[in-house]
Parts: structure tokens; C-alpha cells; sequence
């Protein structure tokens, strides 16, 4: 899986670009540290942190003990006597021990302070799916975070994005909410050597398109990729938005986007009640009240706790061959074409089963 | 409260039992391990997807702890609980099928080897988020005692779980308010690959005990007679209105943290560590304790006989079906 | 501000119907207990515990210690052992330090356990506003809970259905989180006697209208009450719905009123952005297409949080006058007729002033 | 790591101090005394529109732990604030701007009378969720401590903090890192209307520091010697890497828990122990102890002086504007 380097043509996984990001920002600012748990374990966070101890000695490296709430807190104290901690959750569900600092202490300092003290801290959270982790390993929960003004809540989808946009969470002087989704980790892309920083902005359009638009974040936006490359075949042209940063909200592009395509569908990685989806459907309808031309689709978790069972997901997680259906059914296509392209999907998919990002992927995490 | 302190078996057994409590108590260890070790060899076929975090090496504290309950007595455990599980009457069927994801699983492959649960036996819940276990056994022990029932709750939980301030919230309130329930706290030194002296400033456990004027004691967690006589007095303890106890068992875990393989060779500890823990196996060890009571052929038929429940409850997890992904809506409400 | 006993017609105030429902609640079932914090001191948490110790014995109200993620923690484990546990939150933000607790054990305990366990708990939790408490104690935070399935989210608006709704809450077999907002405690209404349920099930028009569908919560429904008058006086019929559950959702109502009206406008006493409104907007945008003959309008907070000064409240919270005025643009009202409401409401407000909820309010809560 | 040790004027002040300093450190008392009962004698008049929760009865704890401490020094607080923010130098007129919701408050008026702080006097930040500015504080000793720049931090707590698990998390923590930080817990028996034994088990506080294996110490909380003395030692540990302090002095809140008024008649606690703390009032104790060191012209001049202080403070809060509705918006991101 490691790194091809053909200049800035080598491809590398995801987990390695986190891991580079960290490396350059270490390398630049040695107010900068890592506080994790297992900081300098060998699985050092499923690659992202390997070595980093080593290089940089082990006073860049703090263990944090299983105490996730003081631990967020003593990170913000620090942030705030001019360090700049960079927090690792293995799954988002420890950070909500955490959730009174992070809300308070962490997006509020600013503000009450009336501008006196600056919280430079990122809290990295593993969100998303695998292995049969079941309810409590696996939920995705940006909402909550996203629904806090001072808060800035970031989802990268793509390798380099990830990195670039790790070392700018890393300078940004406000608390920076840095969401991985577990399968991206595996996932590779052509990412450039060194220190660079990908502006934590807002919304890019990763494919144009004419006909729809489809609005992803993190894994979903591999997952709508997919989508749109099928419909381009059957002659649907998508229009792919990654959200990148979910707070503060930046809904211009996809109001523009919308209001070219007239159809819209929103991806959630997390539960479609009360997500991501039901904001931007709202801020489109506010918007541009006109500009859709058939009813929006929100695609997203149902109802219910993730099961750890195989048995039990199929159907459970909005993937690519959901959105081409959904596609076909508010563009009207030919079913025979729909079908084909759903077809198509499944040869892509080959015999990798439901929990499994990877054909290597066997566990145990 | 009062609560009702009808005679137990359990508090017969303090000192050393006697030889064919010896050889029952034995013959759980054993299986437990046969079982931990089944998984082990087979986590490589795809069949078990979901983490496995195995208690081997720590059988005997399980066992010791359950022992000394009733079937009516509760417990609580964390992510390792298949030791806790089995110990206190599990069903090893609905647990190899829980962990292969099947209907037929203890809570019918929604939670896999982390959420083992078998009510009518008293395992209340198996919880994998650290320490989130240990509050709600604590209620549990409020429970009973506003019923006065004169059940015991244990709360099964390790090393870095002290680390949770939730921990001091639950000794403090169950200290407050003398609750049935007891504190197990399994100290096998690591945290996933971090050692207890990275996490933790260099002090006795059971000091922890003392922030909350609560009882406490310590023990060898690879001696089933020690580990069952210090759970008996906490049992005790309980039962008679005196108050929760921490109880803390020193042990060892040896396999990986999560998973089925061994990982003393990637660098997070010592081999020579591993060993000498090795030399300290509570099965081995209460094996020799039981000497001759126990002959050759009994102890073959025994172990064919774990093998054969083993290989017959793998077999049943193998042919019993995935549950239908239209039962995944069910239960969200009551 | 007590009881004026007059049968049936007898007026009261919402915090004396929630200690009604408690009250009725303890009667009939011993299994019920609470759990506060001052469970048995004088202020009695705003009076809604007010004597029930001395009346039905010290073992029925259990002090919890200064440790809500312990306390909530407790309260599941003594609701799966078949005890009813009341948890009482001064304010909202309390219960952030449970979160963990709230969102895994209580939520998903039906769930995890294939329905062996059931969690009767009911966990009361203050919202709002009122007399500078600040960023900290007064924020509104009903999205982040009704987020999650499992919980069933309760936000009553006027007394009569606060005791109702308290008392199915208690009966209720799963975790109920019932929200109360500062303000409504002093709001007074007719509430009946004795032991009586309002149904968990949604929401309901509380006053009919076919101009507008006004969807509001807490003690926004009283801002739209409010509005819904005036605008009645100046030939605007408004129809109020008080949305009572947020967690399951039921948006059914909402949106064959809309289907009516044609016109929405949402009130949300937290953020804008992720909040009710979000959804309520998506949801009915996904299932009647083409029923809004204006663009939605979403009213609640702006993007940040809740400075303490009156100087910095002004225009902070959504109120009569702001529903008045959007009410008034999105049906293009003469702007003459829109001014005599709003003048009417400030005269109907007197010299009340904006951190009051009530003339003789003077804190220092 | 090392840190900067350069003498300090605090670790001159052990044993008893020299009239001067004793002089002064009974105007500070005397002038937060002040201080806080002209805020409750005005509160009525609706001018401080928010939460007040006041110190009275608690100063010497205030003056006595910050007069240990230099300028650059820090400390955190709670909702009880007033105290620590005017012994560590906090300015009176942006404190009562504050408290009255004024554009010239210490934090513009966003935070009022909970929010105090001043950063140039090391008055970092009060927060007012119990415990959540623990963890904060030993944030900033971490910092300081890979900075070596030999602050040191002070967490003011009530008693009810302690029962908060943070406050463990954060004892483990700077216990295990040796972080130079003051745990002083102020315990003035209640949590509002809740007596202490009704919240936790009955045991010496300190024995909460046994837990992390952290040193403790022990005061009466209304001896401003004492105060001052535990202090400093608990300072030069900090100072010297010997690590973090649990500080527990004993004392009392005269006043309700919120708000300006006296409210032993509603019966939460009996008239006769506030009768009896006041006769331990910190102050005039002080003042005793000082004797002809202080004599009466000096002493009216004082409170003269101290009353002109704050008629000016109020008179400047009074008369400053209330901030701009458009502020509002402003610092949401740094
Ligand atoms: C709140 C929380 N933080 C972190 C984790 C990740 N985690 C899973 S198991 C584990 C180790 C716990 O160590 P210990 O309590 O000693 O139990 P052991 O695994 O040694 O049996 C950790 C940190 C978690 N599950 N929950
Ligand atoms: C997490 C949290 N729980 C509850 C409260 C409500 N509350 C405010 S002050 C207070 C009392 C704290 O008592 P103590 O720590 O002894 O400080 P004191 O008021 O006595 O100075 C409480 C419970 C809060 N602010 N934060
Ligand atoms: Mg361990
Ligand atoms: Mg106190």
C-alpha cells in the first residue's frame, strides 16, 4: 500500500498523506504535539502516526490516558498558553466523553473572551463503518459537531485534500474538528511531497456535470464518483460536490450548482434525520427557492443503530449503485440503461464483501 | 435497607474448596481457554467478523469472581467479556453465533464479540466503550437495593478503566450510598499496546479506594483460590449492607489487545515479560494445586468433552443462519 | 403565580404542572424515583420538585452528587433493573458532561440487547434563556439529542401538556429526554387535575389557519401564538404548529398544512443552521414537491453563541415581532398593516424588558 | 525538563509576614469584602442583570494563595470568581462594567459575572460548568512546563468539583507529568443547598490526592496565614518539578449561593453554623492578629480609600455604554 514516489506523481494512501501532513506541520512549528492514546504504539493509529516519535523525540509525543474529557480539556488549556495539540480519536465515539470541553471550552474561548484567547487545537475523530464494530464503534456523528458556531469541522475525501488540509486545520488558530472516515484510510491518491495547505473554504466541485448534483461528504464523495462515472456512460452527466468543511457553511457553490442541474441529491455518511442533507436542502429551498426542477433526494443512514452483522447491512449504507437508482429515478432514465450501469457497479465491486474496504481488509479493527 | 442474606454456596467455599469444587472450577478455566484458543485458530477463516479481544491468561479471575455469585447475581463487562460471559453460564452457542454475526447470536448479531449478554444467567451487558459499563452496573446495585433483593452486581473492568473519571463518579456514589456492587478491577499492566506506567503515576491501585472511603483489596489474578476467596469477602460485604468493594486482581494478557495472534515480537513489550507470565498460567498452576484428585483419564475425558462442545457450538454458529436485514429495524424503541 | 383552583378552569403554572405530573406519577407507580442535583433543596429546581420528599419519603428523591455522566450512567442501570428514574438538569449544558451515556447506553440499549432490555428513564433538561446566564447556561441543544434513534425527544409548550406529556414520558419504556425552556416555567394556562397522558406522538395545530404554517417548539410556540394574533387582526390567518416531538419524528401534520397553506415558516429556539427547521424543511420538500408557493423562511439563533449583556441580545432571539415580519414579506402584506401589528405587540410587551420573562422576574437565576 | 528557579518575593513571605505585608494583605481582604457588599446592597436595583455567586466569608483563601503567586503566574475559576480575580489583580472597574453587561467589561459583556478574567494579571479564564476549568488549568501547566518558563498554574474548585471525574482525569494527569499546578479546593461544605455528606462518602478530602499518588495538604481556610503559608510551600514544589498540590482549605459561604441575599432562614442549614463560621471571619481575625501594627486613622483612611474605589468603579459602570447589538457577531473565530 506505501507510497510509489514518481515526484508528484506518487500515489499514497490516505492514512500515509495524514501521516506526511503531520510530519511537515511537526517539522515546521515545534509548538506543535501529538496527544493520543497509544501515541507511540506500533499500530500508531492505523499508520497515521508511525514514527513521527522516533523523528521528532518523544516530547512532540504525549500518551493520553483513558481520560478523553480531560484530556480534550488540557489540550485546550495548552492551545490556549500558545501550543498547538493535535488530538487523535480512533473512533468519534471516545470524543463524546469530551463533548462539554469541545462545545464549550474549545468553540467558545474566542468568543467569550471577547477575542482575548485563540484555541489552536485539532481533534482528529474516526468516523464510519467496518468489521463488524457494530453501534458503538462506527457511528458518524458530524452533526453535532457542525451544529456549533466557533467550531470548524472539516471532512476531506481525498488523500491530498487530507493532508493539505490537515497541515492548514494545524495553522488555523481556531479549534478544528478533523473527521477520517475509517475505509478512506485505505484509499490512495496522487498526493504532492512537502509542506502545502489546502484552504479550509468550503465546498469544491470534484467532476462537473449539467444534469445533477450530487452533494458528498468524506467517503460518500468516492462513493458518488463511482455514481457519476457509470451515469456518464448511460449518458447522465453529475455534477460531484465534495463538502470538504461542513462549519462554517458554505452552501454558494451548490446553490450554484443547483441552480444550473435543477436536481439534487444529498449524501450523508451519517443518519439522514437531522443531517448534513437536511441543511442543505434547506439552504437550496431558502436560497434559490425555484431553481429545482423535481422533488431533492437525501441519502443517508436509516433509522436505527449500526448492526454488527453482515447479515444485517445490506441496505444500510448509501453506496454508489443507491445513487445511480436515485439518479435514474428524479432524471427519469431508461431503467434498461440504469440497470446496465448498476450492472457495471457490481463487476467493479468483484467479490468484496459489505464490510471490507479493501480485499486485503480481514480485521481485527 | 436490609437485604436478605439467606445462606450461600458461594461463602462454603472460602479457604481452599474442596477437591471436586477444585476440579469444576478447573474445568471452567480450561474451557474458557479451549474456547478463547477455538476462536484464535479459526479468526482467520472470515467466518468471526468482528473484533475479538481474547481473555487468555486471565481465566482466573473470571472464574474465581463468578464462583463466588448466585445465577440471580448480576454482571457487567467491557469489550473483553468472553471469560466473564462463560464464567458466569453464558451460552457458548449463542455466543460462537453472535460472534459469526448469526441470528441466532446472544443479541442476535447486532453486537457481536463486544456486546455479550445472557440475561437469565446474569450477564447484564457487555459494553466496549471504557468504563461506560461501570456506572450502569452501579444502578444496577441501586436497584436492588431499593428492592432489596439482596442481589450483588460485579463490574468487570481493567487497568485504564480507572483512568475514566466516570469511575470516581460510580466509587463515589456507590461508597455513599454502601451499594451492592463490586468494583473488579483486572490489571494486566497494558492499555491496548500503552503500559500502565505511561498512563498512570507509580502508585498502589487500591489506593483509588481511598478517594472515596471505599474498601479495598488486592490480589494475584492468576490464583483462582486467591481470586475466589478475596471475591467471596466482597460478596459478603455486599450482601450484608457493608458497601462496595474494589477489588484488584494483578494478570496478563496474552495474546494481541484485539485479535487472534500473539505480538510480543512487535516491540510494545518484552518476550522475557511474556514468559515469566507464562511460567505464572493460572491453569497450569491450579492443575498442579489439584494433583492427583484429578487422574489421567478423568482429565482426558474432560478436555475431549470441552473439544466436543466447542466443535459441535462452532458448528452450530457455522449452519445457523444470518439474520434477514429486515430484522435491522427492529427494537430501536421498546 | 400559584394555582387559582377553579375545577377544571383552574389556572396554573407550567413549573407547578411539571410538579403535578411528578407528583401523579409518584403516586401511582413506586417505582418511580428521582435524581437530581438539590433534589430536596429549597429553590426545588424552580419549584418542580417542590415537596414530593416530604411527601412521598426521602428513598423516593435520590441526591445526585456533581457527576452527570455517573448520575445519567446510573439512572440506565437502575432503569434496566426495572426502576423509573427522573433525572432533573438545571440546564442543558449539564447534561453534555453524559453524553456518552445519553447516546450509547440509554439510546441503544433496546437496540444492542435484541429487545431484552427496555430503559424507562426520563431526563429532564433546561434550555433557554433569561437574566444574562451567557454562553454557557442557556443554550438550546434538542438537534443534538433528537439526532439519535432510540431517544425520544419531548419539548411541551404549554402547561396542561407538559404535566400530559411528563406523565406518558414516565410510563414510557424508553428514554425520554423532555425538554423545558427557562421561560415557560413562568407561563401559566388551564391544566386539569389528577393522573391524565398526552400522547408522545407528534406534533399538533394549535391554532388553524390557511395563509401561513407557522412550526415552532417550546416556548417559540408562544412567540407564534403571539404573532398568529395579531396577524389575525390584520387579515393573515396563520396556522401554529407546536412540534411537542422531535424524536421520532412525525412530519405528516406539517405537511398537509403546508400542502394547505402553501407557506412555512420554522422557529427554532437553537441555531438556525442543523436545526429543526433544517429537517423540517427537507422533509417536507421530499414529500409534497411543489406544496410551497414562497420560499420557507427558518427563523432561531444566528451563528454564534449567547452573550450575557442585554446590549447584545437585541434581535437574538426569534420572536412574535421578527414571525410578524417575515410572515408579512413572504405574503407580500401591506406593509401599513404589518407595522400596526407589530406596534401592537409592543404595546402588549409594555416596558418588559428582553431578559425578562416576566415583569416580576429580577434573577439572579 | 528544568525550570527557570529564580528567588521569588513569595517564598520570603513563609512563617509570618512583616507588618507591612500583613497590613497589605488585610486591605485586599478588607477591599474584596467591600467590594462584594456593595454588589449585593445594589444588586436589587437591576442594574447587574446577571448570576452574581459571592465570595463573602472566603477571602482569605483568595488573598492568601495568590500572594504566593507573581504576576505572570496563572489561575483558573469557577462561577465564584470575584475573589480570585481581584486577589490576582483583576481590574475592578472592567470586573463591575461586566457584571453590569457593558461594552467596557472585562470580556465586553459577553460573559458577565461568571466569565471574569484578565489575562495581562494571569487571570486566565472563570468557567462556570463545575470542574470544566480543571483540566484547562493543567492544559496551561503542561505548557508552561514544555516551555520552561517556570509559571505556575492555579485551579481554584469548590468542593462539589472534586466529585466531578475531571478532576480526576486532570489529577492523573499532572500527577503523572509532574506538572507544575495547584489543585485548591475551597471547602465550604456546600454545593448550592446541599451539605457535603449528602454528596460524598465520609473521608478526609486530602485522601482524594492519594488516589494519584499527588501530594495534599490541608487549612483552615479563614486563617490567611495558613493560606498563605500552604501555599507558598505547595508554589515551590511546583516551581522546583516536585509536582502538583491538592490545597483543601476549610471555609464558609455567608451569603446564598446565587444572588446578594443571607438565606439561613430557609432552612438548607442552621442559622447557628453560619453563627458559628462568623465568628471565623477571615478578616477579623486578621485584623486581630495585626493589632496596633494597624492603627485607627490608618485603618479609616483604608476603608475611605477602598469605598472611594468602588464608588468610582460603580459610578465608571454605571455611566460606560452598554456594547453595540452588532458586537454580537464579532470573535466567533479567532
Ligand atoms: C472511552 C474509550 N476510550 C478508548 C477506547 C479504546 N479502547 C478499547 S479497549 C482499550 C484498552 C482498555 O484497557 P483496559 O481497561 O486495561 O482493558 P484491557 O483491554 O487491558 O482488558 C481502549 C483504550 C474505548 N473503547 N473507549
Ligand atoms: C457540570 C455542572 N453541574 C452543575 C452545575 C450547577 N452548579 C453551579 S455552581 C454549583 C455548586 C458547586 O459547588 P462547589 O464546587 O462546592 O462551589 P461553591 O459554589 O460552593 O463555591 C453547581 C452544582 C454546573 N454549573 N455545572
Ligand atoms: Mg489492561
Ligand atoms: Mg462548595
Amino acid at each position: 500500500m506505501n507510497a510509489v514516489a514518481q515526484g508528484h506523481e506518487r500515489v499514497i494512501t490516505l492514512a500515509d498523506a495524514i501521516r506526511e501532513g503531520i510530519t511537515e506541520s511537526f517539522a515546521k512549528d515545534d509548538s506543535t504535539f501529538l496527544f493520543a492514546q497509544g501515541v507511540s504504539d506500533p499500530s500508531s493509529m492505523w499508520g497515521t502516526l508511525k514514527g513521527i516519535g522516533n523523528k521528532f523525540g518523544e516530547d512532540r509525543v504525549i500518551e493520553m490516558p483513558i481520560a478523553e474529557n480531560g484530556a480534550v480539556g488540557i489540550a485546550i488549556g495548552a492551545a490556549i498558553a500558545g501550543q498547538r495539540p493535535i488530538i487523535s480519536f480512533h473512533r468519534v465515539e471516545f470524543a463524546l466523553l469530551a463533548f462539554e470541553q469541545i462545545v464549550n471550552n474549545a468553540a467558545k474561548s474566542s468568543y467569550i473572551s471577547n477575542g482575548q484567547h485563540k484555541v489552536p487545537l485539532v481533534i482528529r475523530m474516526v468516523i464510519g463503518r467496518g468489521w463488524g464494530q457494530g453501534p458503538e464503534h462506527s457511528q458518524s456523528l458530524e452533526p453535532l459537531f457542525a451544529y456549533f458556531p466557533g467550531l470548524k469541522v472539516v471532512m476531506p475525501a481525498f488523500a491530498a485534500d487530507a493532508k493539505g488540509m490537515l497541515i492548514a486545520a494545524i495553522e488555523d488558530d481556531n479549534p478544528v474538528i478533523f473527521i477520517e472516515h475509517r475505509f478512506l484510510h485505505y484509499s490512495t491518491g496522487h498526493v504532492p511531497e512537502g509542506y502545502y495547505k489546502n484552504a479550509l473554504d468550503g465546498p469544491r466541485i470534484v467532476r462537473e456535470g449539467k444534469d445533477v448534483t450530487i452533494v458528498a461528504t468524506s467517503h460518500g464523495v468516492l462513493e458518488a464518483m463511482r455514481a457519476a462515472d457509470v451515469l456518464h456512460k448511460i449518458g447522465c452527466s453529475a455534477e460531484v460536490i465534495d463538502m470538504r468543511v461542513l462549519r462554517p457553511l458554505n452552501v454558494a457553490p451548490i446553490v450554484a450548482s443547483v441552480s444550473k442541474t435543477g436536481r439534487l441529491i444529498t449524501v450523508d455518511t451519517g443518519f439522514v434525520r437531522f443531517g448534513l442533507g437536511a441543511e442543505i436542502v434547506a439552504s437550496v429551498m431558502t436560497e434559490v427557492f425555484d431553481a429545482l426542477k423535481a422533488a431533492p433526494v437525501r441519502l443517508g443512514l436509516p433509522d436505527h443503530p449500526t448492526p454488527s452483522s453482515r447479515g444485517l447491512i445490506p441496505g444500510f449504507y448509501p453506496d454508489s449503485q443507491r445513487i445511480v437508482r436515485e439518479a435514474g429515478k428524479i432524471l427519469a432514465l431508461d431503467q434498461v440503461k440504469v440497470d446496465s450501469a448498476l450492472k457495471e457497479l457490481d463487476i467493479q465491486r468483484k467479490d468484496l464483501q459489505i464490510d471490507q474496504p479493501d480485499p486485503f481488509f480481514k480485521g481485527p479493527f | 435497607m436490609n437485604t436478605v442474606a439467606a445462606p450461600r454456596k458461594s461463602l462454603s467455599a472460602v479457604g481452599s474448596p474442596d477437591p471436586k469444587r477444585q476440579i469444576d472450577l478447573y474445568r471452567q478455566m480450561l474451557r474458557i481457554r479451549l474456547i478463547e484458543e477455538a476462536i484464535a485458530d479459526h479468526y482467520a477463516e472470515g467466518e468471526m467478523r468482528c473484533p475479538v479481544h481474547l481473555s487468555i491468561g486471565q481465566e482466573a479471575i473470571a472464574v474465581g469472581a463468578c464462583a463466588a455469585l448466585e445465577t440471580s447475581d448480576k454482571v457487567y463487562s467491557t469489550h473483553r467479556c468472553h471469560a466473564h460471559y462463560l464464567a458466569k453460564g453464558g451460552d457458548l452457542k449463542r455466543m460462537m453465533a453472535e460472534i459469526c454475526g448469526k441470528a441466532a447470536g446472544c443479541v442476535g448479531g447486532r453486537g457481536g464479540s463486544m456486546h455479550l449478554m445472557d440475561i437469565p444467567k446474569g450477564v447484564m451487558a457487555s459494553i466496549p466503550i471504557v468504563s461506560s459499563s461501570i456506572p450502569v452496573a452501579v444502578g444496577s446495585a441501586l436497584a436492588d437495593k431499593r428492592m432489596r433483593n439482596g442481589k450483588v452486581t460485579v463490574a468487570f473492568f481493567g487497568d485504564a478503566s480507572v483512568e475514566e473519571g466516570v469511575f470516581h463518579e460510580s466509587a463515589n456514589f456507590a461508597s455513599l450510598h454502601k451499594l451492592p456492587v463490586i468494583f473488579l478491577c483486572e490489571n494486566n499492566l497494558y492499555s491496548v499496546y500503552t503500559r500502565i506506567d505511561e498512563r498512570q503515576p507509580n502508585r498502589p491501585l487500591t489506593e483509588l479506594a481511598k478517594a472515596h472511603g471505599m474498601h479495598a483489596a488486592h490480589g494475584d489474578g492468576n490464583d483462582l483460590d486467591e481470586c475466589h476467596r478475596l471475591s467471596v469477602q466482597a460478596v459478603e460485604r455486599a450482601r450484608n449492607d457493608q458497601g462496595p468493594t474494589l477489588l484488584v486482581l494483578d494478570t496478563y494478557r496474552w495474546r494481541e489487545h484485539c485479535g487472534p495472534a500473539f505480538d510480543n515480537h512487535i516491540g510494545y513489550r518484552a518476550e522475557s515479560e511474556f514468559k515469566d507470565w507464562e511460567q505464572r498460567d493460572p491453569i497450569r498452576r491450579y492443575r498442579e494445586r489439584i494433583g492427583a484428585a484429578l487422574d489421567a483419564t478423568m482429565e482426558s475425558t474432560m478436555s475431549a468433552d470441552i473439544m466436543a462442545e466447542i466443535e459441535d457450538a462452532r458448528a452450530f454458529a457455522r449452519a445457523t443462519p444470518l439474520p434477514d436485514p429486515g430484522q435491522a429495524t427492529r427494537h430501536v424503541y421498546a
